[in-house]
């Protein structure tokens, strides 16, 4: 069967991706309510829009990173963008998304233009260092709010974060408009179903599933990019620039339009977060922020399709789940042992969950670094490989660091 | 290292904390419920929203002690701290309304989106029915923001900024911690008495809201005793070294150093000043002085020596004789092993003051807490007598003004009471133009 | 003309602790070809090398005394450190008031050894690898590090003052001809500023003027020849990485005073210490000192309220602008050899 | 007048002089190799073929346009494809993958934004990319990672990139270089069946001289800078002056 313009496999793939994406509130809420395993549930609204839409962001960053290899340390700059372009809809026009999203896109893609027009024309880890400045400076200027003092209006709220205040114009607002964030009427906080099975509890979410869609479409756009020459000349500039360019191929235009299009979908996942959550923050472009992309990114596999959306789930779910595992709750897991032994053994945990969280993230990230550069879908091959009892040595003696073949298995068998 | 590390036996007796017995999360439709999360199980959650990594760290972890605290003593464990020097008897020590308190913990990591997603899985994941703690005004203001569109009580922590109960003031938000404003009515005459009214000031302000709000307090406060003001200076938020911005001030003719920082910012910013020399000095005839218009005791506590003499404000201290204030700091004391700060104290007090309302209102619904807290006069929590005014939701109680300890006889004793600036001094209109463009809006019970 | 003057000094000082973790930086990716994401959190545990020692000097013991209460009415606790006990109570204190000084001394054999484990444990297998993977490595390594830190040491900043008798400042400016207060030094940065003069001009004399240092810089020349000529170059490498950690860390003990120390302060300095060596051009020793000079008076100039009026917050943003500036007509920087770091 | 046409050409480094008054002319379907002795200035000249290098004097004119300061992809474009002394391939993509790349770039020029076509689908790409494997002999190898090829292999999959762009010139440097003998009989057989089949025009920087007396149709020798003879593969064999130049330098 082949669906889209794509071939047998990769319809086979997005229609995988496609189902997971629509089946996750019940497939990330396998524990039913108030039993002790119920603290890994992850089907809630926020967090489901936050897979979706970080998974749009790293998707947009592989598309940069894992197909070219130019490391941008920005990134988070467009997130920003895209967050206040969308704000700043509410607060002249209304709530309906229908106008700040595409804006979103445009703006960040203008300024992703300008950025990548001056970052690109170095390489290496000048590049590197040229968009962790532009983007530390848009970050100050938001967080300060400086270009608003300049103009002498405000832009960016400062640190307290865009927001839509009473006095606002809001010149479409109806009369019976929702008075939040709403795609023609469908606001994005509500719930369309709720249902119950026995202690089993889901949660379906407007928002939720408009990020679903998009992510989709951000999905497939993704997956057509890999297959495309223009894919094909991004990964030839990753693995021999001088080569392409004794091919006949200018290289710049090719990183400029990478750099682009990864821009705009960092701005579509920043209108996206605004759009489930009024508010834009100047702390989402912070450098580390963008650490946090290219986290995610190479701890699922960069240059692999699925990896940067495995990176940003497995990511966010650190952040928000394992973060809130407190002593209290570690004394509870380990109750039934010796208290001496119960004491030593949530001693030595409690430096890794909860607020310790960071540190099983830091010492994860080195790991996957170290052992399995390919991340998360290259070890998920290795085990399957290992289970399928397929000759090991084939691929993963080879330290090249690009999974791209193996990908294929990975995005087949992952789940 | 300081680590809650309670004992296992006092877990037990806790109880049904965390993970267990949640209430079933009923997230913004609430077709069944009157208003978001109604707790219909034997327990109410409430979220515990503070920063638990980042550099407010160690003021999310005291605030955290504090709640477990409170928690402790609504279910009628331990002493009953404040509970029993309250003006309002409502409470009863079986939890509110007969329901036991249970509570979820987040990270804020000092930053709005971050305490936004974590409050909002608390609210969705969690059933929780109020919100509270934050150690900064951005965080106070983003989450107060998000709970009232949730349909959930915020009972703000740590929040400074005159903007959390003037300009972006919310119904569903309720504000227990002073204000700028506050700070600066109450230093001004400390100051008046112990400097002069012939002085004239430079202001080192942190460049992001809660310093502007800050500086434009204490300037106008300082310029009503008489004093001038030389310059005001922007500090970039990420600054460790202040060294370029404190050493024009003395070849300024300025004769005081007024630091709007907090945090790491006014631990540098003050232990540089002091390096520079500046309170050796003598300008215009009279001894250089500096003056940290809001004090934390943790903060002084990394700023060390430095802080010996210098005048500051704070919501509250350990060091305070009323009734309410002995049997909080008793219970916390006991417990833990040292005195509560401020921010500890503050999140304290709400947690009561939450449950309190929900007890007098008879529900949980968040139009009846509005309407119990609005309004609502008590005493013995600390402070003295104090009023949560209806209109913009903002505490009004006694004010300290403390001055940095010589001879400090260890960590805790930092900071000395200098003077009780009584509440009527404090107190301002609502509509006061440093509050002003805020609406409260309706409450928002969510259903 | 004085506050010119005044902005130079600053900027100077500034300038001497951008240069002192650039150069440890650069030093790195001159001789191992290495980009160390890790470099601030070496800086910050040079800081926490003062901070334990403090600490260490501190250790007490507890003894009641039933004269005084707590804050709880029960009899108090006084604390008395050992060293007091031991040495006496003058002596004592002074050796606890010393602490940042001799914290010098206590850290260089912990950043060598830091610096040779780090070598040897990770870097090492990376040489090989892609620039990125190291960048990526190393940044898990300095979270990795800070939150260690932050485990045992807490998130709240730690005083670490100076000795008594390097507190307070300096009239310069009246030893120039300014009227008095014009400009005001502290003492502290002032040994700041020789100190970080001191280890500058014996790491470039260690490897101007010793057979090491010829070798190594050979070596960072080009590695393949010295390699032939049958010189263990990969062991001297890793000394090289010891001396660089060991620079960071003493840039780190003594800045202790200046800025209390907390968890983060090496992701603080990371991306300037970055923005620095690129300025000054990656694996150019001169350059890093240069560039940290360079920025550190610009940044000190940009918080002159002159140039604030024109621009908001160009305090904030100068580093970066500059950065891209220079990185766009000087494409190496400031004083970078040609081919590095352009795979 | 040649297809290639170099004038009066000379560079100096410093005080050093590199190349003094070069003149050559590369004839269309010929073989032109250009030797000489370690440090004569081929790779030198090399370099102001392929506008790295801006000669101090002098002109490279390929088919009437100037090569000098001019990127790599335009001279690509223009028709001139480079073999390099290591073989340059794009190591972390399969053979196939290699040689698309380069019928793509023959086709599209040196950029064409077209990211929704899908590369499968470009059946005029697929079934050259195909025909030049065959080419070469390599189609058994087609779906192989070509970083695990062998170096005479990969030197195959790099003839069969540039041939995939039918260049008028191909400049190969050392194309043989630190191969085995195997290999570089190898290389020389593909070679000249390229030559035979289509008859495209060679300069060969070489110092092998059992490559050059195999391939070349004629033959320039650089010494010290300067092009000293220039004749065909015979009459070099034994020219004094060359002998000279070799020996020469050997003492």
């Amino acid at each position: 069967m082949k669906i889209l313009g794509l071939n047998e496999k990769d319809s086979r793939f997005l229609l995988i991706v496609i189902f997971l994406t629509l089946a996750t509130p019940v497939l990330l809420q396998p524990f039913p309510e108030g039993s002790g395993m119920a603290q890994f549930n992850a089907g809630y609204p926020d967090l489901m829009q936050r897979f979706a839409i970080f998974g749009i962001f790293a998707i947009g960053f592989n598309i940069l990173f894992g197909l070219t290899g130019y490391l941008s340390f920005g990134h988070a700059a467009f997130l920003g963008i895209g967050s206040y372009a969308v704000v700043w809809m509410y607060k002249l026009l209304d709530y309906n998304v229908i106008w700040g999203l595409p804006l979103a896109v445009v703006v960040s893609g203008i300024v992703a233009l300008g950025i990548g027009f001056i970052s690109l024309r170095r390489s290496g880890i000048y590049f590197s260092i040229l968009t962790l400045a532009f983007a530390q400076m848009m970050f100050v200027i938001s967080y300060s709010d400086l270009f608003g003092r300049f103009v002498g209006t405000t832009i960016t709220n400062g640190e307290t974060g865009l927001q839509v205040y009473g006095n606002d114009p809001q010149v479409l607002l109806g009369a019976t408009e929702p008075s939040s964030p709403h795609f023609f009427g469908i606001v994005m906080r509500e719930n369309f179903w709720t249902p119950q099975f026995g202690d089993w509890q889901f949660t379906f979410n407007n928002g939720y599933y408009f990020c679903a869609v998009i992510a989709i479409l951000a999905f497939y756009l993704s997956l057509r990019i890999f297959r495309s020459p223009f894919g094909l000349m991004l990964r030839a500039i990753k693995t021999n620039q001088n080569r392409l360019n004794y091919t006949g191929v200018h290289s710049r235009p090719y990183t400029l339009a990478a750099f682009v299009i990864s821009g705009m979908y960092a701005g579509l996942a920043g209108g996206l977060l605004a759009a489930m959550d009024p508010l834009a923050g100047a702390e989402r472009m912070q450098w580390t922020e963008s650490g946090t992309v290219v986290l995610m990114t190479i701890l699922g596999g960069a240059g692999t399709l699925m990896g940067p959306v495995l990176g940003a789930g497995f990511i966010k779910y650190f952040e928000n789940i394992f973060s809130k595992i407190n002593d209290n709750v570690l004394h509870q897991w380990f109750a039934w042992m010796p208290d001496g032994l119960e004491d030593a053994i949530v001693w030595v945990l409690h430096f890794f969950v909860g607020k310790g969280w960071h540190l099983t993230l830091g010492v994860l990230f080195m790991l996957v670094v170290i052992f399995l550069p390919g991340g998360l879908v290259e070890g998920g091959t290795r085990i399957w490989r290992f289970i399928r009892g397929t000759d090991r040595k084939e691929k993963t003696a080879d330290a090249t660091h690009q999974p791209e073949h193996v990908a294929y298995v990975a995005e087949k068998e992952e789940f | 290292m300081s680590i809650i590390h309670p004992t296992r036996r006092r877990l037990l007796q806790t109880g049904a904390v965390a993970g267990a017995g949640l209430a079933m999360p009923m997230v913004f439709t609430g077709a069944a419920s009157a208003y978001t999360n109604e707790p219909t199980g034997g327990t109410v959650t409430l979220g515990f929203n503070v920063p638990q990594t980042g550099p407010y760290a160690e003021e999310g972890a005291d605030e955290l002690r504090a709640y477990l605290l409170a928690v402790e003593h609504l279910n009628g464990e331990g002493d009953g701290g404040a509970m029993n020097t309250f003006s309002s008897k409502a409470l009863k020590g079986n939890g509110i309304l007969g329901k036991k308190v249970a509570y979820v913990t987040g990270d804020t990591q000092t930053k709005s989106d971050a305490a936004r997603a974590s409050a909002k899985s608390m609210i969705e994941k969690d059933g929780a029915i109020m919100i509270t703690g934050g150690s900064s005004s951005g965080v106070a203001v983003a989450v107060q923001g998000l709970c009232q569109e949730a349909g959930v009580i915020f009972m703000a922590g740590l929040t400074h900024s005159n903007d959390t109960t003037g300009k972006d003031k919310k119904a569903n938000g309720f504000r227990h911690f002073f204000n700028a404003y506050m700070s600066g009515a109450a230093l001004a005459p400390v100051l008046n008495n112990a400097y002069g009214s012939d002085r004239k000031a430079y202001h080192l302000t942190a460049d992001y809201t809660w310093g502007w709000t800050q500086q434009a307090s204490i300037q106008a406060a300082t310029e009503g005793i008489g004093w001038q003001t030389v310059n005001n200076v922007l500090t970039p938020l990420a600054s460790t070294d202040f060294s370029s911005y404190i050493a024009p001030v003395l070849n300024s003719g300025a004769d005081v150093l007024v630091l709007n920082h907090y945090g790491g910012n006014m631990v540098n910013s003050l232990t540089q000043a002091v390096q520079f020399g500046l309170r050796d000095k003598m300008v215009n005839g009279k001894q250089f002085e500096i003056v940290v218009p809001l004090y934390s005791e943790l903060m002084a506590k990394g700023a060390g020596k430095n802080i010996e003499g210098v005048f500051g404000s704070t919501n509250w201290s350990w060091k305070l004789q009323d009734e309410g204030t002995k049997a909080f700091v008793k219970s916390f004391g006991t417990k833990y092993g040292f005195p509560p700060s401020n921010a500890a104290q503050t999140v304290y007090a709400q947690t009561l003051l939450y449950a309190d309302a929900a007890e007098r209102a008879g529900t949980f619904n968040p139009c009846g807490i509005v309407e119990a807290l609005e309004g609502f006069e008590f005493d013995g929590l600390g402070n003295g007598p104090t009023l949560y005014r209806a209109a913009d939701h903002q505490c009004f109680k006694d004010v300290l003004v403390m001055q940095g300890k010589k001879d400090a006889e260890n960590e805790y004793d930092a900071l000395e009471i200098v003077e009780v600036t009584p509440r009527a001094q404090v107190e301002y209109a609502p509509d006061h133009p440093m509050f002003a463009g805020g609406d409260l809006g309706q409450c928002n019970p969510g259903a | 003309m004085d506050a010119i003057l005044l902005q130079i000094l600053n900027g100077l000082d500034k300038g001497s602790a951008y240069a002192l973790i650039a150069l440890g930086l650069t030093l790195i990716f001159g001789t191992l070809g290495v980009v160390n994401f890790a470099h601030g959190a070496i800086f910050m545990i040079g800081a926490f090398c003062a901070v334990g020692l403090s600490q260490i000097l501190n250790i007490s013991f507890e003894t009641i005394d039933p004269t005084k209460l707590d804050f709880l009415g029960n009899p108090a606790k006084i604390k008395t450190a050992y060293v007091e006990s031991w040495f006496g109570t003058e002596i004592g204190a002074a050796i606890i008031d010393w602490a940042v000084p001799l914290a010098i001394l206590f850290s260089i054999p912990i950043m060598l050894f830091a610096g040779w484990a780090m070598e040897r444990g990770l870097i090492k297998h990376f040489y090989k690898r892609p620039h990125a993977d190291q960048i990526l490595v190393t940044f898990g390594l300095a979270i990795v590090l800070q939150e260690i830190v932050k485990a045992f040491f807490g998130a709240n900043p730690i005083p670490t003052p100076a000795p008594a008798m390097f507190q307070g400042s300096i009239d310069f400016g009246m030893l120039v001809g300014f009227p008095e207060n014009a400009i005001i030094y502290p003492y502290w940065r002032l040994i700041y500023f020789l100190f970080s003069g001191v280890v500058i001009v014996a790491v470039f004399s260690f490897l101007r003027f010793t057979t090491f240092g010829m070798v190594v810089r050979a070596g960072m020349a080009d590695r393949e020849t010295v390699g032939i000529l049958g010189i263990n170059i990969d062991r001297r490498f890793t000394i090289m990485f010891g001396v660089a950690a060991a620079v960071a860390g003493l840039a780190g003990v003594m800045y202790t005073p200046i800025n209390s120390p907390n968890y983060h302060m090496g992701m603080d300095f990371l991306v300037l210490s970055f923005v620095v060596v690129v300025v000054g051009g990656m694996g150019s020793l001169e350059g890093a000192v240069a560039a940290g000079f360079l920025l550190g008076i610009l940044e000190s100039f940009a918080s002159m309220n002159v140039f604030k009026d024109i621009i908001p917050g160009i305090d904030q943003i100068i580093i970066y602008l500059v950065a891209i500036i220079i990185l766009l007509t000087r494409p190496r920087g400031l004083m970078g050899r040609k081919g590095v770091m352009e795979e | 007048m040649g297809i290639l046409e170099v004038k009066d050409v000379s560079k100096r480094f410093g005080g050093l002089k590199a190349l003094s008054d070069v003149n050559l002319s590369v004839e269309e379907g010929t073989v032109h190799a250009i030797i000489g002795p370690n440090g004569a200035g081929k790779s030198t000249l090399l370099n102001c073929f392929v506008g790295k290098l801006i000669p101090d004097t002098g002109s490279v004119m390929f088919e009437g346009h100037s090569l000098l300061g001019i990127k790599p992809h335009q001279i690509n474009q223009l028709g001139v494809s480079r073999v390099f002394q290591t073989p340059e391939i794009f190591s972390e993509l399969t053979v196939f993958e290699n040689v698309m790349i380069a019928c793509f770039a023959k086709r599209d020029g040196s950029f064409r934004l077209q990211p929704f076509k899908t590369v499968e689908n470009e059946t005029d790409i697929v079934e050259k990319a195909e025909q030049m494997l065959v080419d070469v002999s390599m189609i058994e190898k087609r779906d192989m990672h070509s970083a695990s090829l062998s170096r005479g292999d990969k030197r195959r999959l790099e003839m069969a990139m540039c041939l995939a762009q039918d260049p008028k010139l191909l400049l190969l440097d050392e194309p043989t270089a630190g191969m085995a003998r195997a290999d570089t009989n190898n290389t020389i057989e593909l070679l000249k069946d390229i030559q035979k089949q289509r008859g495209i025009t060679m300069a060969i920087i070489e110092h092998d001289m059992h490559v050059v007396f195999s391939l070349a149709d004629r033959i320039t020798v650089l010494a010290q800078g300067t092009p000293i003879v220039e004749d065909v593969p015979e009459k070099i064999k034994g020219h004094p002056k060359v002998q000279e130049a070799y020996l020469g330098t050997a003492h």
